[in-house]
């Protein structure tokens, strides 16, 4: 299959297509010209520079956490997303403050994306009690109750059932908001996901099904973990509105997750979208990666969502010369400003180990 | 006051484990019932009948066979400040969903760093005694207690299966309730609401001196009619009701220990790697000196629960048995 | 939805089209005139007999199941099949003895079409050491390791990936033989079967997949566990050839069956049959039956597969008058000396309750 | 020997674990080694690297993320003649495949009266100590030594790790084996093929006199390191190395509280419930005569594992830990 890919509609004759009409209520700071409806509003370049500047960050953060995997700072699992930060920031574009994120063990874009702030994230990964899961999480395992990010999940569909929870207490409360669960194509085989679908597609529930079929589960192609590989189309036989998006086109992923967090507010049920994508990297830290072909490797890479939104920039001339070099600073402070603090912050006292095992005080052991 | 007595006003256990369901969603909107068939069917042992009929569907949630989605769901909707109660139909099918409560429910609250607690209430029926066979009879809450994280209790007498769903609800993080199905039909008068009943202690049900027999749940009725047969003999056996089995109140089995210096543990798990091991171990390690015996455990032979029923009734602890073991312990 | 349904047939574009020409070898003894395939072998007139009464027998079986219950003589968990038997006898048609049989709790009707002897299964009910799992299963576990009937499950859905284990070793060593794995519309909603459906239809195993839609799982009306509720066309989903069929129908159920398993021994992987039908009983013999409409019952019973089968072949004039009598005399008999007989069978000793735990002698405890 | 030795001609416990499988592979052909990424990517602890090489993708097979169904398949396949090895990749998975483990494999064959044998073996990683957090470090081996049918291993030495794999694929019936993770780059030499790997006994991995350091699998070199320094202090411990959990070897446990009367048992499990409350619990029943001081656990706080080293470190036995609890004993 070809990288370069274009979105693709697919719908089921079951299936509702989202109202032109949703409103969408966005997350995003940047300034974006109002239009008449989600499809018509067209982010300008100001917003453009903003998504080409969150993936940059995120790229950027895990690079720097490989150099500390290495020097031994950081340790554990570690699931890098880089090549995959368009599905992350396209997505978040689409989620207000109130929707909550559901994630897996290779969310440090998911979280860098939802605003947990860079210097949290570091510290967690360094186990310190300023992290964002006070150290006891470590990289698979970013919470963040405020920000509604409940984690970071190291069991394969496992944060899927919990996601559809969320979004039934939702539900029951009447409350208009979207619960966002990323997972990947490995987890498309899981009983879980399967069961959660039907549930959620037979509760009419507000979830966001977020699919990154980055083609391999670990050493494991999508050819070889399923039958039918078009994800998309076996999602919607659960009568959900389902169609796959260009996961390396940031803009394309925005597009999309307005359109479906659009139809979920408006009350058409669970949407499901399919982000195909890439990981550049091996699967983790410990994965010689001897089962994917260079030149398969290469042919993404020339797809890299970063450079795609660069040069569509650079095409338009929306990126003045000096601009990415100063972002480039910018990022790089805080990446910086990030680690210098998690080295600084301190470690939890062994002492308290049992706290939080409970919301009481901890149980005699 | 034990099931099993009969009497003018006299209702049952499951009728009191409906009654405590009423109460908390009566008392609080945000608590709802799901699991499979507790709404149109009444529930696979009858405990939810007519609360569909009074909470209505959006309350009272039959969910499509899906273990592990709905115990998750349940999950998720803690998370999200809900008070669900979800009923697995029984121990047997609990397996599916092992995964949820073990890696989300019972460890979100710490591995979060104390952000996310889970106030999940999670009900399963759970035992052998009616020739269910293999797939059907699994004593399997000594597994769950074994997980931090998470309380295990187990209402053994009509008080607690009307009373401890109240505090189960306000415990702030999950507790899992074990209805043994041989109770459900056990009736008898409902004493007026205890001062509240309690999750953190265990229940001497009879007090002795001689020796201690510590059980549980369905394993209660037995250990009490073992007392009696004991009481003929000139033994003195006192019976410990654990009640709650995670925590375990370890003050009060050691307590009783200290009292009577023997011990049997009942528990209708099969006897390897069960809760009563975990007993015996406390036992002998914390009143090591206090013992004049070895402990003695009686529990389910090694083997799948057969159908046959005298390869069943074989393969159950029995009063003979705990009589037996008591008398090991005296004599 | 009207309980009159005709066959259907669905196909989604990969799906692989039962080859005409596969040979589908056959376990009913009784005579049919030979054609050029499978679609071509319409069965005849004695062969209609043998269906009738295969489903007679089971009917009457089960009907005294419910007298020895009330009697206390069967005890445990027991769901009838009763308005279901031209499921099981429709699907055994396409069977041969080398073939493997998975089924559930509710499988009397399996275990008799299999051809385990009605005696060998009441001994079971009554836990006599004669009964077809030596008395330790009871009517939710009927084992016949000869027969390759490997059960019997009681945990829904726990049996298919178990069948799939089978298939794979016939498809390992290259034996053409098939693996059936009967299962209801509520077991559709677990995850176990959706990853064994992609795992057969990705390791094309020769599985044939037998969905006994009988509109209720327990208490609960297939709308309301399924999202979606056109079984087949979901298990196509996976790339299976799958369709639906008027499982109320013993011709149609044998028709389909037959093409199912031939294209299964041809090697086109997995087929899954949507079998629609209804149990006239309760779910089990505790169920007081409060959900279901009484209009929805009768509707249902006008549709019962042995009167079907009956007026069909009275139409056809193949039914002479004496006969049927003949036959309930005949299938009481064998009922009554199975009654018998496990009155007689000796119980098992309570000293060989360890005996089996452990293929080697019995574990000290 | 244990683990740990460097040697000219060393292998490690995963290169051991590779030879094992290579020879079965070899010499029946009814063998195949089936499981998430055991292929292509060499199993996600490289423990099968170059197997499919050598045996093809028929024999090696990669499955889907989808634990329940190819456990599944493997007992179906096993049930047909087959003899599968099932690789779940951790411990942590498997409760996904639970419900396959303990209603099908461990109950078909006295369920179906004898009929229906599982020759099945099942391989997983399990235990903490690699930072990897909550749902990564489980140690449950203790949950699958109590279901009644199955048995379970724990391979500790290098040796063991090479040759406990023949025996149990001769096994008529499931072999669970419970492969430490911090073991596997564990290196020394392979001693020749001791004369035949036992799968019914527990071994004396040091004799002792004062008390008995009882363990099995990550936690036997601790054990042997508190050995050495309390050697020094003058206290002479027996290591004994259960290696098959069910069915416990309780002669060789008895046997050597018989020589010490003292013992501590070491398990990574959470102390509640844990292996080692089983263990305890036997030692104060049969040996209730022999003993001269409480028996002694140590196990894993009761958490689920944090990521921090220093708190993962506090949360796991350490050989501080074991040389405190035999000092209480013998003191
Ligand atoms: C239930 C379960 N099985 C296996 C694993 C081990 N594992 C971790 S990630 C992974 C691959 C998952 O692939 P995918 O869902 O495609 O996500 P990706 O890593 O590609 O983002 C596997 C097999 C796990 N964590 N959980
Ligand atoms: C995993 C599991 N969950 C729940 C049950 C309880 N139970 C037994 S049968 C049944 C309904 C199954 O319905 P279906 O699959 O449609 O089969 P049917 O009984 O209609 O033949 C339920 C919920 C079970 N046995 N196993
Ligand atoms: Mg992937
Ligand atoms: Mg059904």
């Amino acid at each position: 299959m070809s990288p370069a890919r274009e979105t693709r509609t697919r719908k089921t004759s079951k299936t509702t297509e989202a109202p032109k009409t949703a409103k969408t209520p966005r997350a995003s700071k940047s300034v974006r010209k109002s239009g008449k409806g989600a499809s018509a509003d067209r982010p300008g370049a100001a917003h453009r520079r903003d998504l080409l500047h969150a993936m940059l960050r995120i790229r950027r953060f895990e690079e720097r956490c490989v150099e500390l995997y290495s020097a031994a700072k950081i340790r554990g699992f570690v699931h890098l997303y880089i090549g995959e930060e368009a599905v992350a920031v396209g997505v978040n574009e689409a989620l207000t403050a109130d929707d909550a994120v559901v994630s897996t063990y290779r969310e440090h874009g998911h979280a860098l994306a939802r605003g947990i702030p860079a210097e949290a994230v570091m510290a967690e990964m360094y186990g310190r009690t300023t992290g964002c899961s006070g150290g006891r999480g470590g990289s698979m395992h970013l919470f963040d109750a405020n920000r509604r990010f409940y984690g970071g999940n190291a069991i394969v569909a496992g944060g899927i059932p919990l996601a559809a929870g969320l979004a039934l207490a939702d539900r029951m409360r009447g409350q208009p908001r979207v619960t966002c669960c990323f997972f990947g194509d490995g987890a498309f085989a899981e009983g879980e996901f399967h069961e959660t679908a039907n549930l959620a597609a037979l509760w009419h529930l507000p979830l966001l099904l977020v699919c990154e079929n980055n083609r391999y589960a670990m050493g494991t192609a999508l050819e070889r973990h399923e039958a039918q590989t078009d994800l998309a189309l076996r999602a919607a036989s659960y009568g959900m509105v389902s169609w796959a998006v260009d996961g390396m086109d940031a803009e394309a992923v925005e597009t999309a997750a307005h359109r479906a967090a659009g139809g979920i507010r408006a009350g058409a049920g669970p949407h499901f979208l399919e982000l195909r994508t890439y990981r550049f990297r091996a699967h983790s830290m410990y994965d010689p990666d001897r089962y994917r072909d260079k030149a398969e490797i290469e042919r993404w890479k020339a797809q890299d969502p970063i450079e795609r939104l660069t040069d569509r920039m650079r095409e338009r001339g929306e990126l003045d010369d000096k601009e990415p070099a100063e972002a480039e600073r910018r990022i790089g402070d805080e990446v910086d400003q990030a680690v210098e603090a998690a080295e600084q912050a301190p470690e939890e006292s062994s002492e308290s180990l049992l706290r939080h095992v409970t919301s009481t005080p901890a149980e005699v052991s | 006051m034990g099931p099993g007595r009969t009497d003018e006003r006299k209702t049952t256990y499951r009728e009191a484990l409906r009654e405590g369901l009423r109460e908390a969603m009566r008392s609080d909107d945000r608590v709802f019932l799901m699991g499979e068939d507790v709404g149109r069917y009444g529930g696979c042992f009858g405990v939810s009948l007519g609360l569909l009929e009074e909470f209505g569907p959006e309350r009272v949630r039959d969910t499509p066979l899906s273990e592990s989605a709905f115990v998750g769901a349940g999950i998720g909707a803690a998370l999200a400040g809900m008070r669900p109660i979800v009923e697995i139909m029984t121990v047997n099918f609990s397996l599916l969903a092992l995964d949820q409560i073990l890696n989300n429910a019972a460890t979100l609250l710490h591995m979060s760093g104390g952000q996310l607690p889970v106030p999940l209430v999670i009900r399963m029926t759970t035992g052998a005694g009616r020739q269910l066979a293999a797939q059907h009879s699994h004593s399997l809450e000594g597994w769950y207690a074994h997980i931090p994280g998470i309380r295990v209790i187990a209402p053994a007498t009509l008080e607690d299966a009307r009373h401890m769903l109240a505090p189960a609800l306000a415990d702030p993080d999950p507790v899992l309730i074990f209805e043994h199905g041989v109770l459900y039909n056990a009736s008898g008068e409902l004493g007026p609401p205890a001062a509240a009943v309690d999750l953190d202690h265990a229940a001497v049900r009879r007090s002795g001196t001689d020796i201690s027999l510590i059980t549980y749940g369905g394993s209660l009725p037995k250990a009490l009619m073992a007392a009696d047969e004991l009481a003929v003999d000139g033994i003195s056996a006192e019976v410990v009701d654990l009640r709650t089995l995670r925590p375990l109140d370890g003050g009060t089995i050691a307590a009783s220990v200290a009292r009577t210096h023997r011990a049997v543990v009942v528990d209708e798990a099969w006897r390897t790697g069960s809760l009563a091991a975990e007993v015996s171990a406390r036992i002998a390690e914390g009143s090591f000196y206090e013992l004049d015996a070895p402990v003695e455990r009686v529990c389910s032979a090694e083997c799948p629960m057969p159908y046959a029923r005298r390869l069943e009734e074989a393969a159950l602890p029995q009063v003979t048995d705990i009589v037996a073991a008591a008398h090991r312990a005296v004599d």
